[in-house]
């Protein structure tokens, strides 16, 4: 409909379902506030001309009983407007809030100056975002830092990534083609150039970009740097002189828990394991492992059990760090790739790191 | 005199009608510094804020005039990122509590307050002069900030990057806002005691000018909205400067809550903003219209209603901010019922124009302007209630022209108006009147130039606090700029001509406008004690003509015909 | 007024004879301040409306700061919300002695400075008037010397947020960091009462007849109830939590 | 501020209220040891709550004071109640999300 009223360069691509329904929502409020603000300049100028100073048009007093017929009538009529608005805005919106439940499931973290997304098959990008067209994607927010919001302007869909938090919503992409992904939540200083993009695909062309794509790399060599330097080595190491359970092999496993209760590791466990060690004691083990909570960033577990994951799961050793810095296939150069729309803006694949800093 | 005045609504002769004999005026009861510096007068006190209000608003508007610069193009050429993100926190913090949020009560109001309802002096002269040291002292404090290194946390200090994360003068700008906070409470404190107790004799709630019921629901949210934003700061402060764990989420704390506790204060304090610029396009329009104002109880309601029914939307900030949908529904939902009043009020200025005798001095002009930078304001305010819309544009270009229409196409157009109107009774001069008319047109234009686009390119997706910024919004961002510079001049006009008044302007009759009102009821400039005998008051406000007859064909008297007379 | 809000002569006041621009009474009563000598009134009414209006613009302060500290305490209630063990478990570590003699302290400086605002008005009742004001502020001094060994218990006790904190759950940080926070700003408001309410004893002591007229005494004691309030509400929300169990 | 209070009269306006003060503040100390689970923090709070309405009413004479004061202690409340409302409402509503 507004294709035929508006020109296109007046209108922000749309590409998600989301998108219709909000241009339609907004055209239509821009008709209702155009034809008020003509009505109310259109009054004030002709009452300005015809009863300018000295100006000839008649001047009898108003009857007295208007003004108070006048107010009620458009102290109504202005809440029977609003009210309209409020209630097709908001149905508009109970629609959107819940995700069907097929969605494909993306994890989204932020942090101080990139994006991070990891869909649940275990694809990572960077400042990027692969999706099929036509299918729901359900996004869940996060931030290791500060509050950071995921905006992708063609959707109509804003989110905040809060840091402690999980924050949630969903798209269904309705074109295939790369669209702006920016952050609209200021954090710092390259808050404008905490750019990326979503790349909308044929869902063929996903599929064979999805099998390309290594498994969880990336995370499980963060995860294995975090586990010597935080200290996790130093009892669980194969070497350690202090008793504490070997992790290498324990993904999916069964295992029998102190007090004759068992359990599937799985990533909520080892989350738990991690994080309040004192309620799962693995059975045979003093509770010596101090909590974590509040020490590792919720990206940070998350690498830690990538890391443990892929202990369990392949081979034994991992490979070692730094070889594919980019787990993205798309062709080009980093430069080219990452988050290009910028010009002159730095490839944020390698931010400096942005510590809590002591300030005046 | 004209026969009008004899029918004026108060029992107090007209100085234009006195012998000669008349005290002297409150600017010529001392001269030195120090009876400016220790008085308290609430005239010399708006006074001296009236210049501190001019020093911050072209600081804040220099930093705007920075920021514009460096988005002419979209690459960083002018400023790095850090500093371009120091410019437009000062502008924000700067405009937002240092001028806007004062500019009309603490000077319009502090001088018109007592002179309006027939009292002497606000109810608590010494802590009227208190506030002034605390809003300066406050002032002062953001600008060490500024010296100190700047801020770069956006005016709206949200957390954790606030508290944990940058590393700028945060504290010392915070306890700024902080000290500058306690003057408004002040500020409010002492209107209200002086509308409840001060009135003179006959002035009946329902005969108060609007511009004093103005003044009376912003001080209401002065008081018990200010408090909160105290008590905000203070925690960011203990976070930050003490290291007490408050809202930082690596230890468990809410940052959501930071933002229910800032936007509690700071969306009842936009109604700080525009209440008081309502009041003053009241009284404007009612003067060069020469008609009482049509629905005077409706507008007083609505006023009432805007102070308390602005209390209840400030959810309407965090809709995507992972607040509960059912929360964001009922703020979205309150949201629409507060821009009820407002639309009560612009119908009502729209018919008080209705068979009047309009004149099209310099005054009105900036009230007609305000009519429909207002109206485009608070309609777009109203796309931003409505959830979807608002997932889409939130933090984009969009909501920067949305505030801007209404803070500076309707706030600062109504300080202007207000600032014309009063003029002649603050200083005793007059203005030359076709540089404001040109002056008042120019902004106008240079404000749409500068503002409308940025709706466009706000709903094209351009998000605000970009230093850098995709190429295809550019053009959009030339228009704005240009109109920036246009805009600039606009204001660096009245500077010029309204300084060079006070020297060399005409001598102001008492009643240059021909208004009613008690302020006009004495000297211009008044004198220390304001009225020349004891005032009562017999009939409503706004006596232009008389009931169930034409509007007089009394027309103001035009400065230039002053200053030849 | 009409629909219109025009006036009509028939609804008019009828007009009060008009009084003589008279001269301006500033002389006639000496208390009386700027803006309060000239309403009208005689010396007496003008005086007690002055008082009205003082100790209105006191309780307009006091609503004010309702929302001041309200904000804190809402703070709290998410916090206690959002992390109730944490807050129990941290809770138990204030010392329930020394908060509840100090609560015991405060309602008892609120009683005394409640009969002082009354006798006040008295002026046979000055000495009492003068007493009363002084014990006020003493016992509001000893609360601040009491709080003083219970920060330093605290302190000695790792109860400072930070590192080494005592308790591992990091929230428990949350509760203390309002603990300190909320306690030092009541101490600050205390510490103002204190000085308003000695400054009023010492006026009162050197000017006889100050204590009777003078709006500033029912106004400092008015504050002076206030901060106990703010006590009363902080102190089981400090000390109270957690206990059973 | 009808008739001129005499000691007598102040002593039997105020020292009641205090022994009710003190009295509520020792009952809120043994309650608090009572394991009454949720009650023990309402049971808490509503006794400050007395505690402070006690010491709003006869100490700081709101009972006496003119309507203006009253209204506007009124009114400081109401606000209040706008603020913690719909906070809490959120912080609720997002604690049940999860
Ligand atoms: C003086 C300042 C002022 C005023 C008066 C307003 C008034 C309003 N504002 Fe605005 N607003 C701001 C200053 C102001 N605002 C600022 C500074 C921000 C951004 C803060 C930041 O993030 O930095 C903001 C942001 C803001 C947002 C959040 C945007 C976002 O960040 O996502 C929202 C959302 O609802 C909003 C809504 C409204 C509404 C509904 C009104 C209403 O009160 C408007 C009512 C007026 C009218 C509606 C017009 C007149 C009516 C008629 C002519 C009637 C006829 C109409 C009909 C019959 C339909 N504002
Ligand atoms: C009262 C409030 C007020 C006022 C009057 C203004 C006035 C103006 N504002 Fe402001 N603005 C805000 C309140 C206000 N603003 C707020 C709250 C923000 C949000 C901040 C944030 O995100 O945290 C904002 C943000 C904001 C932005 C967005 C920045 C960003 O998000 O990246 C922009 C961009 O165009 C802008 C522009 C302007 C312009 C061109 C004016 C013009 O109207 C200004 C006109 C005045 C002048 C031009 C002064 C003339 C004088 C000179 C030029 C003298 C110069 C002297 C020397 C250099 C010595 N403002
Ligand atoms: C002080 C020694 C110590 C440190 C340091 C330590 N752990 Fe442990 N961990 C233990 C002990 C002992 C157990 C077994 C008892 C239990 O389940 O709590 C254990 C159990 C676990 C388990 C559950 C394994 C099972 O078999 O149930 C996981 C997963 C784990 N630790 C991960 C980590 C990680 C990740 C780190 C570092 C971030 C870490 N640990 C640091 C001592 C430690
Ligand atoms: Cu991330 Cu802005
Ligand atoms: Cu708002």
């Amino acid at each position: 409909m507004m294709q035929r009223f508006v020109p296109a360069w007046l209108m922000p691509e749309a590409a998600s379902t989301q998108a219709a329904k909000v241009d339609a929502i907004f055209f239509g409020l821009t008709v209702i506030s155009a034809a008020i603000v003509l009505v109310v300049v259109g009054l004030v100028v002709t009452f300005a001309i015809r009863f300018r100073r000295g100006s000839k048009a008649d001047r009898g007093a108003l009857p007295s009983v208007v003004s108070r017929e006048f107010e009620i009538g458009w102290t109504a009529a202005t809440l029977f407007v609003f009210l309209f608005i409020f209630w097709w805005a908001a149905s508009a919106e109970i629609g959107a809030y819940t995700p069907p439940k097929d969605a494909i499931e993306i994890h989204v973290v932020a942090n101080q100056w990139m994006w991070k997304t990891q869909a649940s098959n275990g694809a990572r990008e960077i400042n990027e975002l692969h999706v099929p067209v036509g299918a729901p994607v359900r996004l869940m927010l996060t931030s290791q830092d500060v509050i950071h919001s995921f905006y992708i302007p063609a959707f109509r869909l804003k989110r905040d990534a809060v840091p402690g938090r999980q924050t949630e919503t969903w798209f269904q992409a309705t074109k295939t083609g790369t669209f702006h992904l920016m952050c609209t939540e200021f954090c710092g200083t390259d808050h404008s150039r905490m750019l990326g993009r979503v790349i909308v695909m044929e869902p063929q062309d996903y599929a064979a970009w999805l099998s390309a794509q290594p498994e969880g790399d990336d995370l499980a060599h963060a995860g294995e740097r975090l586990f010597t330097e935080r200290g996790c080595a130093g009892c669980h190491a194969p070497g350690s002189t202090i008793h504490a359970p070997d992790l290498a092999g324990l993904w999916g496993k069964t295992i029998p828990l102190e007090g004759g209760r068992t359990v599937t590791v799985d990533a909520a466990y080892i989350r738990d394991s991690i994080l309040q060690p004192a309620r799962d004691i693995a059975a045979g083990y003093a509770p010596i492992m101090p909590s974590y909570a509040g020490l590792l960033t919720d990206g940070e577990v998350q690498e830690l059990t990538a890391y443990l994951r892929a202990l369990g799961a392949g081979p034994r050793t991992v490979r070692s760090p730094g070889v594919p810095p980019l787990s993205s296939r798309v062709p080009g150069s980093a430069r080219e790739r990452s988050p290009a729309m910028v010009p002159g803006a730095p490839v944020a694949d390698t931010p400096a790191p942005a510590g809590p800093a002591v300030g005046p | 005199m004209s026969p009008h005045i004899a029918q004026s609504p108060t029992a107090l002769a007209d100085p234009d009608e006195l012998a000669l004999g008349l005290p002297e005026s409150y600017l010529a009861a001392g001269h030195t510094l120090g009876s400016w510096l220790t008085t308290t007068d609430h005239k010399r006190i708006a006074i001296l804020y009236g210049l501190s209000i001019t020093l911050f608003f072209f600081l804040g508007g220099a930093a705007a005039t920075a920021v514009r610069l460096e988005l002419f193009t979209p690459e960083a050429d002018f400023v790095g990122s850090d500093t371009y993100n120091k410019l437009f926190t000062l502008h924000g913090v700067i405009m937002v509590w240092f001028f806007l949020i004062p500019s009309i009560p603490t000077t319009f109001g502090n001088f018109l307050l007592p002179l309006m309802i027939g009292a002497r002096d606000l109810a608590f002269p010494k802590l009227n002069l208190v506030s002034w040291y605390l809003n300066l002292g406050g002032g002062l404090l953001a600008a060490v900030a500024v010296l100190a290194g700047g801020i770069d946390t956006g005016w709206t200090f949200y957390v954790p990057y606030a508290t944990v994360f940058s590393d700028t003068a945060v504290s010392v700008a915070v306890l700024g806002v902080f000290v500058a906070g306690f003057s408004t409470i002040a500020t409010g404190v002492n209107f209200i005691a002086t509308v409840h107790l001060l009135r003179a004799p006959g002035m009946t709630w329902f005969r108060l000018p609007l511009f004093v019921w103005a003044m009376y629901t912003t001080s209401l949210i002065f008081v018990l909205a200010t408090p909160v934003l105290a008590l905000t700061l203070l925690l960011v402060l203990a976070e930050r400067a003490f290291g007490l764990p408050i809202f930082d989420p690596a230890r468990g704390g809410d940052p959501i809550l930071f933002q229910h506790l800032f936007w509690f204060y700071s969306h009842p304090a936009v109604y700080i903003m525009i209440l008081p610029a309502m009041g003053v396009i009241s009284e404007v329009i009612t003067c060069f219209s020469r008609r009482v104002v049509f629905g005077y109880t409706f507008m007083v309601y609505a006023l009432v209603a805007i102070a308390v029914i602005g209390f209840f939307t400030w959810g309407h900030h965090m809709f995507t901010s992972g607040m509960s949908p059912y929360a964001a529904l009922l703020f979205s939902f309150l949201s629409f019922i507060v821009a009820v009043p407002s639309a009560i009020k612009v119908f009502n200025w729209t018919a008080t124009l209705y068979r009047g005798q309009i004149g099209f001095e310099s005054p009105m002009l900036y009230a007609l302007g305000f009519l429909g930078l207002f109206t485009v304001g608070g309609l777009t305010g109203l796309f931003l209630a409505s959830i979807p819309i608002d997932v889409h544009v939130q933090d984009t270009y969009f909501v920067v022209a949305h505030f801007h229409y209404i803070m500076v196409g309707a706030s600062v157009s109504a300080y202007f108006a207000g600032l014309h109107l009063w003029w002649p009774k603050i200083t005793g001069r007059m203005y030359p009147e076709t540089w404001a008319k040109f002056a008042a047109i120019l902004m106008f234009f240079g404000f749409n130039l500068t503002f409308f686009p940025q709706f466009i390119a706000g709903y094209l997706g351009m998000p605000r606090r970009y230093h850098v910024y995709p190429p295809e919004f550019q053009v959009w961002n030339v228009l704005s700029s240009s109109g920036a510079a246009v805009l600039a001049v606009a204001y660096l006009m009245p500077l010029g001509y309204l300084t060079w008044s006070v020297f060399f302007g005409a001598r102001a009759r008492n009643d240059p406008w021909n208004a009613t009102g008690l302020e006009w009821r004495t000297t211009s400039p008044p004198p220390r004690d304001n009225f020349l005998g004891r005032v009562a008051v017999l009939g409503p406000p706004y006596d232009y003509h008389p009931a169930g007859s034409p509007p007089t064909q009394d027309q103001p008297h035009l400065p230039t015909q002053e200053s030849q007379a | 007024m009409t629909a219109t809000g025009e006036p009509s002569p028939a609804l008019r006041e009828p007009s009060p004879p008009l009084r003589e621009p008279a001269p301006l009474l500033r002389e006639s009563a000496p208390s009386l301040r700027e803006p309060w000598h000239d309403l009208g009134f005689a010396p007496a009414d003008a005086l007690a409306r002055q008082r009205a209006g003082a100790s209105f613009g006191m309780w307009i302060f006091i609503a004010s700061e309702v929302l001041f500290f309200g904000a804190l305490f809402l703070f709290y209630a998410a916090l206690r919300a959002e992390h109730p063990e944490a807050v129990a478990a941290a809770a138990r570590e204030t010392n329930i002695v020394y908060g509840t003699a100090n609560t015991a302290l405060l309602l008892t400086s609120g009683l005394l400075a409640a009969i002082a605002a009354r006798a006040a008005e008295v002026p046979a009742l000055r000495r009492l008037v003068l007493v009363c004001l002084l014990l006020t502020a003493g016992l509001g001094l000893a609360f601040l010397i009491v709080k003083g060994f219970e920060y330093r218990e605290d302190i000695r006790e790792n109860l400072v947020p930070g590192p080494g904190f005592k308790l591992a759950d990091r929230p428990t940080q949350l509760f203390f960091g309002f603990y300190w926070f909320a306690t030092a700003v009541h101490g600050i408001h205390l510490a103002i009462g204190i000085g308003l309410v000695t400054r009023l004893a010492w006026k009162g002591w050197r000017a006889p007849d100050f204590l009777a007229t003078s709006p500033q005494v029912e106004v400092a004691l008015l504050y002076w109830g206030f901060v106990d309030m703010v006590w009363i509400v902080l102190y089981p929300a400090l000390y109270l939590v957690g206990r059973a169990g | 501020m009808s008739e001129a209070p005499t000691l007598r009269s102040i002593l039997l306006r105020t020292v009641p209220v205090w022994l009710g003060l003190v009295a509520l503040l020792a009952v809120s100390v043994l309650l608090a040891y009572r394991p009454l689970g949720p009650w023990n923090a309402a049971l808490a709070f509503g006794i400050a709550g007395t505690q402070a309405l006690l010491v709003a009413v006869p100490f700081m004479r709101l009972d006496t004071a003119n309507a203006l004061d009253r209204l506007t202690a009124a009114c400081g409340l109401f606000w209040l109640a706008i603020l913690f409302t719909l906070t809490l409402a959120d912080v609720f509503a997002r604690l049940a999300e999860g």
